[in-house]
């Protein structure tokens, strides 16, 4: 059992098992937001993955070379929502400058990755057990858990975009018109998604 | 007590300086419309608005890609604050209302066939042109009625489109929308317009349609000011000219005219006047004005149309129209204006 | 047996064609009153060139085209102007007619023949087309003087004679093959030489044996040699231009595109016999075949009609009982037009008149359940269940992205739909406001 | 834009009015005028008649039980649809026979012990929730039977997972004696590593019969292939779907079948083995063919079929649950958007866009 | 006023049911009422401090960086919060897990703090904060009795309906997307009937 086997055990893990959106209920405001149309749900999917992967390998470093040493992991929530709205300001402005047409596929869905609760709950989940190994998180491992949760997070909204574009051509009542109908979708997916559960390639 | 401060310190420090510098160092010009916009918006980038983050949305709404009212969150303060930033609100020319010109329904104007099929004009008209006879009458499908943004327009029980005055902003989306062309703007103040585009001849017009004009002219002769004039077989009205056009839609003998003032205020000969007669020729419905020559004329009241023609004609200004109230105010506002 | 030709997609409707493509042609007699419509074509109408009381002769011209894209028009009788005003046309709009009395004298106007076409220069000929008003006879009436001119950068090695007639009912050119092979081939061979076409094919399909039978040994004759015969298979729309090509040459028409861009010319059965009948004899297109069928209809008939005849009186002469009526219809089942005023006349492009009992769903009975029969059947492999959709929940940009814009109408999808939806319609008010759309987007507006 | 039905519009019949040209009242609608016979309810019926061996047999093996539990979500799935267009005040769509099938198909995929309440719920979420949420037949986009059953899987587990031994040739009802499926058994022998030691001849031919525990639908090969014939001979289903997902499964099972030789003749009885078990015929034929559901075009439907497949193997091997036909179907259900989209027919004359 | 802001906060600007900020929160928690009433007195807690903070800074702060500014107001007050629960209340902070920190990045607080707060005196935004506050924890608890009820039939560790096989599916995450959901619709009714 490698270090290989372990890292595609997170990874099935974030994108189906305990998929962010239809399992853990992280990141459900861009998800019910941005899944209107396909376009945008792959651009924001891509922007989540990029800021996803770059803030868990940050926040790691930060927790381990900084707050362990000294002692001071209660300072986690503000040093990583810092961190994080720090990193995801100076990606929109480099992108913004440097890369426009980066920044008109990705770079506008930036802002509404900082209130995304998918990015700081990576971090966070970063900080503590591996499910997978029972041990601390690595670097490596924490970076791909926020890579594959992000793919997990874009997966969803990508699934979810198909059927309400396919939505707008159905005859929905009037009283679930809108994003009660939304809702009654996500848990059909979610209901879905269960049967990933108990998923294991490595017993 | 002191690492915290320090660490939270250091952390804060490095990442404003380095933003600081990249602000500096990475500026990028923005529409100074979106950036106001965004201050209004609650900024909470929840994404409700289907647009990923409210900059996004701000600079959606300043291309005009979004409307100002879509942000959930921020509810009808935002919208109106958003709208006064774009200058949506601010009008400038006087306002207009649509009309439809047909008044002929199911009941009025005959029909050649069934139609079987979508409900929607256009649909209707690439059918053998829709089942009516009459080839401009409205086909009263609602296509005008979907793409209304205000919910002013209805199709009538009897099959036609009514505007909604009250509800009716002029946009003018639904003369767009109309396959037949039959809906134009008038300005709000003059309430009549003729009902009727038919250009056939009047022999024919009467066979399908009871309300169809038959191009009698009556109307061209009842206005004096030349106001109206005939055009392939069809009066067209001139809104520029000084003309209540009361005249001529009383004279329609197939009341093809809509008055959309129900009562028409009255005419009253008050107390100065001294029996000149010289209103009574000006009067459009013989009889109205009667009197003996030297003393008190008088008005009757179930004869009156209320066209206001008589009123400048008195030398001693002893006529004044009264009656119906508040529509009649902006009618005469209209019609001193011209 | 040799190879039967086919395309992808397509439908087996009923034929129905079993009451009348036995019947012989029949000349219908000379009306009291013909109207005749200025705008029988694909194009600008035609501008009027005679008056309220002028006589004029049959086959006299008494309207001449008004651009290059247009057609000339006759009087189909001889007899005094009535009038030149709106009149009913089979498209349910007034259009600008000429109506003529009949004075029953039948007098023709002078024709000129020409019959040494071989030696004839290719612009005489096709002038000789033109002046003679021709124009698509199948049903889309485009002028055929047009066809027969492509443009110089297009090199046409194909003429493709379409003697599929693939919609219900319809035997008028089943008939014409019967009855006028001859003038048919040489009509033909006259098309033949304008285009100089290397190749040379006419389709029947194999449910008209007869016609075959009729048409297969001419061609073994020195003279008409250079034409081909193609066996299609029986299918719905086998007669569709783009399907025709397709299934004799195996090109594809490029979407957007005409037929000569895929280097062929597809001229119908009744075009042909016109063109022969214009170029040898002179005589302009003033009658045609028209088949009257259907199931209300008491004696079908294949009627051979003066352009101009009100369909009120086919219909009286084949003893139709119109209180049984529900639909009266100009042209096929699939692509036919109904019609709401029985005073509209026959005009160049009516190759049937059928009169249905039965009125089917107008928009739908159930939901779409996404069968995806809609999409087997489509000949230009569309989805028309989706473009429905997007034309009904008013989402053009989709409706474009989709290809609405590559249908043709030709109904194939509504006839298989088991929702009885009429996708068709949905399809071609898409397209009507897709075009309305890019009007008003135009630059110069 | 809510469209009347045909029926309404003709019956709102215009006045007629003497006048020019007018002493007859034709029709005026859009080409085509004549149509196929072939119905929405004709369809549905079919698929109900395709159904009917496998009712046969499961009460040849479950007894009336089995009976009573399909009839009894059948009425609930049609009373619900009844009440919900009642409801949303739209006109009565029962009449359409899908929900009927619905209710059936539920049935079909629930053990003959579950208790009778728990069918009553299963088929009104079924209806309710996965269907005419969306708008009725035609505008959902995940199969109804299967959502009530994920649905009723994830509420009651443990009476979803217990099975009752088979009376093939007796129909006084449930013996009452538990027993595991098939599947179960190679789940629970892999885990135990017994798994060598199964024996599949023995158990296939019992598989072709359907004298195994199971769901009241999906043990009987036979039946279910009987039917699958009447559709496919209606053309009601294409062969697409049910031969890329089953041949999927019997191919990957073929090649990780647990005795460590790959595609040998040795090793065929583990594929044959397992897409003769479990629910894979039943799904496979009557609910991956489910039109509403799957892709439009035939390529769609193959990549359906084969992602059925992988998934139905994915979860039989790896997963948490022994069964895995109905969640891959599910999990399908959600791909069906974005392949149709990536599956979309070149048209005729297809001109290379220039960018 | 305060009669006011509360009705505003609990019925027509209800943070979750209509203007559909902080769903994760709510649905992730919502499976008991314990948790439910303690995530949203937790977030009523940080919103009504960093709304009063951020009422009283207002003017120091300058416009570019207000919005991490408020972030780091918001995350010093969960701070607090995360250590208060895990100090007196160890169990509900096991319960709601990674949700506490999490309420950083809930869009009621920012969202006010951008909209109200950085608008309005002190007092005013104390009110409104408890108000949306208490309007978050009513949605969650009205969210967490169905759920609970329905999915393990108990509340506050009671059984409530005797001889009712709770449906699990409700603590699970399908029945969570499903009680919103139908909460949303049950008020589309009846604001839709109020108005007719």
């Amino acid at each position: 059992m490698g270090n290989i086997a372990g890292l595609i055990g997170i990874s099935i893990g974030a994108v189906l098992i305990n998929n962010f959106v239809l399992s853990r209920f992280i990141g459900l405001c861009p998800f019910f937001g941005v899944s209107k149309k396909l376009s945008s749900a792959t651009g924001m999917g891509m922007a989540v993955i990029f800021v996803m992967g770059l803030a868990s390998s940050f926040t790691w470093l930060i927790n381990s070379f900084i707050l362990q040493p000294y002692h001071v992991e209660y300072l986690q929530t503000i040093v990583f929502i810092l961190v994080i709205a720090a990193l995801v300001q100076l990606v929109e402005m480099a992108l913004q400058k440097y890369s426009p047409s980066l920044y008109e596929a990705l770079g506008i869905y930036l802002p509404l990755i900082t209130t995304n609760c998918a990015v700081l709950g990576v971090a966070i989940i970063n900080t503590g057990l591996n499910q997978f190994t029972g041990a601390p998180f690595t670097f490596i491992e924490s970076v791909v858990n926020g890579i594959m949760s992000g793919i997990g997070f874009m997966f969803a909204l990508i699934l979810m975009a198909g059927i309400r574009e396919k939505l707008e051509l159905a005859d929905v009542p009037e009283l679930l018109d809108g994003l009660p109908i939304v809702f009654i979708t996500a848990g059909l997916m979610a209901l879905a998604f269960l049967g990933f559960s108990g998923l294991n390639f490595f017993s | 007590m002191l690492i915290p401060v320090v660490i939270i310190g250091v952390i804060s420090l490095i990442l404003g300086i380095g933003l600081g510098i990249a602000s500096k160092k990475l500026h990028v010009f923005i529409n100074p419309k979106i950036s106001e916009i965004l201050r209004v918006l609650p900024n909470a980038n929840c994404g409700a608005c289907g647009y990923p983050g409210c900059s996004s949305f701000a600079r959606a709404v300043a291309e005009g890609n979004a409307s100002a009212s879509g942000c959930i969150p921020g509810g009808p303060k935002v919208a109106h604050a958003v709208a006064d930033i774009l200058g949506v609100s601010a009008g400038t020319s006087e306002p207009m209302m649509a009309v439809v010109h047909c008044k002929g329904g199911t009941k009025e104007a005959a029909s050649r066939a069934i139609y079987n099929g979508i409900q929607d004009c256009y649909a209707a008209s690439i059918v053998g042109n829709g089942s009516k006879v009459c080839q401009d009458g409205c086909l009263g499908l609602g296509t005008c009625v979907k793409v209304c943004p205000f919910g002013a327009i209805q199709i009538s029980p009897n099959g036609v489109a009514v505007v909604d005055a009250d509800k009716c902003t002029g946009c003018g989306k639904c003369i767009k929308a109309c396959p037949r062309k039959i809906i134009s703007l008038i300005p709000v103040v003059h309430k009549i317009y003729l009902a009727c585009a038919n250009h056939d001849r009047g022999a024919k017009v009467k066979k399908y349609c009871s309300v169809g004009c038959t191009a009698c002219t009556l109307c061209v002769k009842a206005t004096s000011s030349g106001a109206i004039s005939m055009e392939n077989n069809l009066p067209v009205l001139d809104y520029t000219k000084t003309e209540n056009f009361i005249p001529a839609a009383n004279k329609c003998p197939s009341d093809c005219f809509v008055d959309l003032v129900s009562v028409r205020p009255k005419a009253n000969i008050d107390t100065k006047c001294d029996g000149c007669g010289a209103c009574v020729p000006f009067c459009p419905v013989p009889g109205t004005i009667t009197g003996e020559k030297g003393l008190r004329h008088t008005v009757n009241k179930e004869k009156c149309i209320g066209c206001g023609l008589c009123l400048d004609k008195c030398p001693t200004h002893a006529i004044s129209v009264w009656g119906a109230g508040s529509s009649m105010k902006t009618r005469q506002s209209g019609q001193r204006k011209g | 047996m040799a190879r039967k030709f086919s395309f992808k997609g397509g439908i087996h409707p009923p034929h129905s064609k079993k009451k009348t493509e036995h019947l012989t042609i029949e000349q219908f007699p000379a009306p009291q009153k013909v109207i005749v419509p200025l705008s029988q074509h694909i194009g600008a109408p035609a501008k009027p060139l005679v008056k309220k009381g002028d006589r004029v002769l049959a086959g006299q011209l008494i309207a001449e085209s008004s651009g290059f894209v247009s057609a000339v028009v006759h009087s189909s009788i001889s007899g005094t102007v009535q009038s030149v005003g709106p009149f009913p046309h089979p498209c349910g709009k007034k259009v600008i007619s000429i109506e003529i009395e009949n004075d029953g004298l039948n007098e023709m106007a002078v024709f000129s023949p020409l019959l040494n076409w071989r030696d004839a220069a290719q612009g005489e000929l096709v002038q000789k087309i033109q002046a003679a008003g021709i124009v698509g006879m199948g049903g889309a009436s485009f002028p055929t003087h047009v066809k027969l001119s492509p443009p110089s950068n297009k090199t046409i090695d194909t003429l493709i004679i379409n003697g599929a007639e693939c919609e219900p009912y319809l035997t008028a050119d089943h008939r014409l093959m019967l009855e006028r092979t001859e003038q048919l081939l040489t009509g033909i061979l006259i098309l033949k030489k304008i285009l100089s076409a290397q190749k040379c094919f006419i389709g029947i399909e194999e449910n008209k044996l007869d016609a075959i039978q009729a048409v297969t040994p001419l061609l073994k004759d020195q003279k008409y040699r250079e034409i081909k015969f193609a066996r299609l298979k029986v299918k719905y729309p086998q007669g569709g231009e783009k399907q025709l090509i397709n299934a004799i040459t195996g090109r594809e028409v490029p979407s957007g595109g005409l037929p000569m861009d895929a280097g062929c010319v597809v001229q119908n059965i009744g075009t042909a016999v016109a063109v022969c009948d214009a170029v040898i004899h002179g005589v302009p297109l003033f009658e045609r075949v028209v088949t009257v069928c259907g199931p209300v209809v008491k004696h079908p008939k294949n009627y051979l009609v003066r352009i101009g005849t009100p369909l009120r009186l086919l219909l009286e002469a084949t003893e139709t009982d119109l209180s049984a009526a529900k639909k009266v219809i100009m042209g096929g089942p699939m692509m036919g037009t109904t019609q709401s005023d029985l005073d509209a006349p026959v005009i160049k492009s009516t190759s049937g008149i059928l009169v249905l009992d039965s009125v089917q769903p107008g928009v739908r009975e159930h939901p779409c359940i996404n069968c995806g029969h809609c999409v087997h059947a489509c000949p230009v492999h569309l989805i028309p269940s989706r473009l429905a959709k997007f034309v009904e929940k008013e989402n053009m940009e989709e409706a474009v992205e989709w290809n609405i814009m590559d249908c043709m109408e030709c109904g194939s999808c509504t006839f298989v739909c088991p929702s009885k939806i009429n996708l068709v319609h949905f399809i071609r008010l898409g397209k009507f406001r897709v075009q309305a759309m890019r009007a008003a987007k135009a630059p110069g507006k | 834009m809510i469209l009347p039905k045909t029926s309404e519009i003709t019956d709102k019949n215009p006045q007629v009015v003497s006048g020019e040209n007018i002493n007859l009242q034709l029709n005026i609608s859009s080409s085509p005028h004549i149509r196929h016979s072939e119905t929405v309810p004709s369809i549905m019926l079919w698929v109900i008649g395709a159904l009917v061996p496998s009712m046969i047999a499961s009460v040849l093996i479950f007894g009336f039980r089995a009976l009573f539990l399909t009839t009894l979500s059948a009425i609930t799935a049609v009373a619900v649809e009844a009440l919900i267009c009642k409801m949303m005040k739209r006109a009565s769509t029962i009449g359409d026979f899908s929900a009927l099938i619905t209710g059936i198909l539920l049935a079909f995929n629930l053990s003959p012990s579950l208790p009778w309440w728990m069918v009553v719920l299963g088929s009104a979420f079924s209806i309710a929730v996965a269907k005419m949420a969306f708008g009725g037949l035609g505008s959902n986009f995940i199969n109804p039977a299967l959502a009530g059953r994920a649905f009723l899987m994830a509420c009651y587990p443990a009476e979803m997972t217990s099975w009752v031994a088979p009376k093939l040739g007796t129909i006084s009802g449930i013996n009452g004696i538990t027993s595991a499926t098939p599947l179960a058994n190679i789940k629970s022998a892999m885990a135990n590593g017994t798994f060598q030691a199964l024996d599949f001849q023995d158990a296939i031919i019992n598989l072709f019969s359907g004298n195994i525990g199971g769901c009241i639908g999906e043990t009987s090969a036979i039946a279910l292939l009987i039917g699958a014939v009447i559709l496919l001979y209606k053309h009601i289903i294409g062969f697409t779907i049910p031969v890329s997902f089953i041949g999927t499964v019997f191919l990957l099972f073929w090649l990780f079948n647990g005795s460590g030789q790959v595609f040998t003749s040795g090793a065929i009885i583990v594929p044959f083995y397992h897409i003769l078990s479990g629910g894979l015929f039943l799904g496979a034929f009557f609910m991956a063919t489910d039109m509403v559901t799957s892709p439009i075009t035939r390529k769609g439907k193959l990549i359906f079929g084969l992602g059925c497949g992988l998934l139905t193997f994915t979860i039989r091997k790896f997963g948490g649950y022994p069964e895995g036909v109905s969640y891959s179907i599910l999990i399908m259900n959600l791909f069906v958007p974005h392949i149709e989209r990536y599956t979309r027919p070149k048209i005729y004359g297809e001109v290379k866009k220039r960018d | 006023m305060i009669k006011e802001n509360l009705k505003r906060g609990i019925f027509s600007e209800n943070p979750i049911f209509v203007l559909l900020l902080g769903l994760c929160p709510s649905l992730a928690v919502s499976t008991s009422l314990v948790n439910g009433i303690g995530m949203g007195l937790a977030a009523t807690f940080v919103l009504t401090c960093s709304n009063v903070i951020i009422s009283m800074i207002k003017r120091l702060i300058p416009d570019k960086v207000r919005i991490p500014c408020y972030i780091v107001v918001i995350a010093t007050f969960v701070t607090i919060v995360q250590l208060l629960m895990k100090a007196y209340l160890p169990a509900l902070d096991k319960q709601l897990g990674i949700f506490v920190p999490l309420i950083v990045v809930n869009c009621i607080i920012l969202g006010r703090a951008e909209a109200y707060a950085s608008k309005n005196n002190v007092f005013k935004s104390f009110i409104d904060g408890i108000a949306i506050g208490l309007g978050f924890t009513v949605s969650l608890s009205v969210l967490s009795i169905i759920r609970e009820v329905l999915g393990s039939n108990k509340l506050f560790g009671l059984k409530v309906i005797p001889s009712f096989n709770p449906m699990a599916v409700f603590i699970l995450a399908p029945g969570g997307f499903f009680t919103i959901a139908l909460v949303m619709m049950l008020i589309r009714y009846y604001s839709n009937r109020k108005k007719v």
